[in-house]
């Protein structure tokens, strides 16, 4: 890493510690030691020092989280014991973010509701048999009674919670094709 | 003092409102101004002048004068300038006005300066903000939060606004758009050789769905030729229909 | 929330701080009190105190983190002090920042929410419509519905990314707008 940081006056051992921390803490995956000595422009013996006393101390005062070692580097991670209340936690989290299928049906679906599958598949051009179901799962669409033509299709609007989700009133509040005009000039 | 409204004559075309930067006449740098109260504020603090007292003769003589330099220069001149170019022309004619001498009291609020002025001050406050926004945000860029970690995969609300219903709806519009020109363009597939694109299929593949095969047609044309073609070759022997189930899938086989 | 953990023998208040830790770490935005004290099926109040001493002991630790108040929640991040060596190691430089204009529009925004397009002329006195694209692109700013007059213009207001980016609490945080005024001269 050529671009390490200037070496300053010498770190003291707790400002190691302390952006050996805020390393591990940002990196996207587990850091070395190697890596952190080259970024602080330090010994290795150094930052290993330093890790070990900050594991200590996690370990120490009974942090929620922990220093572990793992594919060869550092990573903060919860402590096992807690996996349950994480569990409940994460779960009330809203479940995954809709997939571009199924973001395109959506505004077909709330541009042009009421609408039937086939006309969904005239407007995107595909297949959106999925794509509906997840929306139906979601709550986001629901049934709006049959179209009196060939075959009845079932058509589609959009839900409340659709309304919900996207902080509208009611549906006069979409933003239009006119009002998207007026930003893009 | 009889002086006539000075005549401009301006191309309100010109739909850009940036300003090139830097002139070596100028001491200061086109383009600082974002629009034509910054560039108001701007002449008003060069001649150090009251800004609720201003002196409009002279501000709109200067104001003129720079988007003169700008048209000089070639820089396109935004519309919003020319309008306040043209209230700063009103405001100086109605100054030049004799006062009504009954009215004196009134002086003050008929003062008609007095909206520009209230204007400039309202814009000046928002200037401010913006810096402390500014000042708010580099500051924050000094702060990291975690990583990524397994758990946040699973997560995540619908992670779209309105805006972005809209835009991938325009997007479908364009692609639908698109689709409707090729189609003009392709060449229209004849029976006999749908007839032969399945009969390939189905001895390549032993069985072909019709839920795929028609999914492939491009338009109603091609899906009415697709499904006399396969009424043809069933017809002809060779070749069965399974379905999986009620309003399940439809398997064409080769016997 | 329903599925609260069911309430095991009285936790210590260091198992409290604990998992409050490791709650505020996991959640990928900043987690409110309430949120944490239902996932732990606890009072709001002993939750506060929990995060208060949670907060306290990163500070005298010296931490390379902090645990701070944002967009109504608390979030763990790195401490201002090491921007350099994080910049170092990331790669990255401050980000992009907002043109003098859409800082200008953002601030009109912030302070008159919600606020139309001509509104937002009027203040300004120029066009604001790139500006308004690049801070909803940013998802700075978000739609407020429409505006019951003429032509019932869309009206914009600032987003939670807007408080995330900005650092601030909430709203009220933000400085009064008649503060500004002193400083017009």
């Amino acid at each position: 890493m050529e671009e390490a940081v200037q070496q300053q006056p010498a770190r003291t051992p707790a400002e190691l510690m302390a952006l050996a921390e805020a390393l591990i803490f940002v990196a996207d995956e587990p850091i070395s030691t190697r890596l952190i000595a080259e970024v602080l422009g330090e010994d290795k013996g150094v930052i290993d020092a330093a890790i070990d006393e900050l594991r200590r101390e996690y370990a120490e005062r009974g942090s929620g989280l922990q220093i572990r070692e793992i594919a060869g580097g550092w990573q903060l991670a919860t402590r096992t014991e807690f996996h349950e209340e994480i569990r409940t936690f994460l779960k009330t989290r809203p479940s995954a973010k809709l997939s571009i299928a199924a973001l395109e049906t959506l505004a077909v679906i709330a541009y042009k509701q009421p609408v039937t599958v086939p006309e969904i598949l005239e407007i995107r051009g595909v297949q959106s048999a999925s794509a509906i179901k997840t929306l139906l799962d979601k709550r986001l669409i629901v049934a709006k009674g049959r179209k009196e033509t060939v075959g009845r299709p079932m058509m589609y609007g959009t839900s409340k919670e659709f309304l919900i989700q996207f902080g509208l009133k009611d549906l006069s509040e979409l933003p239009s094709i006119e009002d998207f005009e007026d930003l893009v000039q | 003092m009889t002086q006539e409204p000075e005549q401009y004559s301006f191309d309100f075309h010109s739909e850009t409102a940036e300003i090139v930067r830097d002139s070596e006449e100028l001491k200061v740098k086109i383009g600082d101004f974002a629009g034509p109260l910054d560039l108001l504020l701007f002449l008003i603090r060069q001649e150090k002048a009251n800004i609720f007292d201003i002196p409009i003769a002279k501000i709109t003589d200067e104001y003129l004068n720079y988007i003169r330099l700008m048209k000089r220069l070639d820089i396109a001149v935004a519309a919003d300038f020319l309008v306040m170019a043209a209230q700063l022309i009103e405001i100086k004619t109605k100054m030049l006005l004799p006062r009504d001498p009954l009215s004196q009291e009134e002086d003050e609020s008929e003062d008609p300066r007095q909206e520009l002025v209230d204007r400039l001050l309202e814009h000046e406050k928002f200037k401010t903000a913006a810096g402390m926004l500014y000042e708010r945000s580099t500051l924050e860029q000094a702060v990291f939060t975690r990583g990524p970690i397994e758990t946040d995969e699973t997560n995540a609300e619908i992670d779209a606004t309105v805006f972005d219903l809209l835009g991938v709806f325009q997007k479908i519009l364009a692609r639908h758009a698109e689709e409707v020109k090729m189609e003009i363009e392709r060449e229209e597939i004849s029976l006999s050789d749908m007839i032969r694109t399945l009969k390939d299929r189905i001895a390549a593949f032993g069985e072909v769905s019709l839920l795929v095969f028609f999914d492939e047609m491009q338009n109603r044309r091609e899906l009415v030729t697709a499904f006399i073609a396969v009424l043809e070759i069933v017809k002809n022997g060779g070749v069965s229909l399974k379905q999986k189930g009620t309003f399940g899938d439809i398997i064409l086989k080769s016997i």
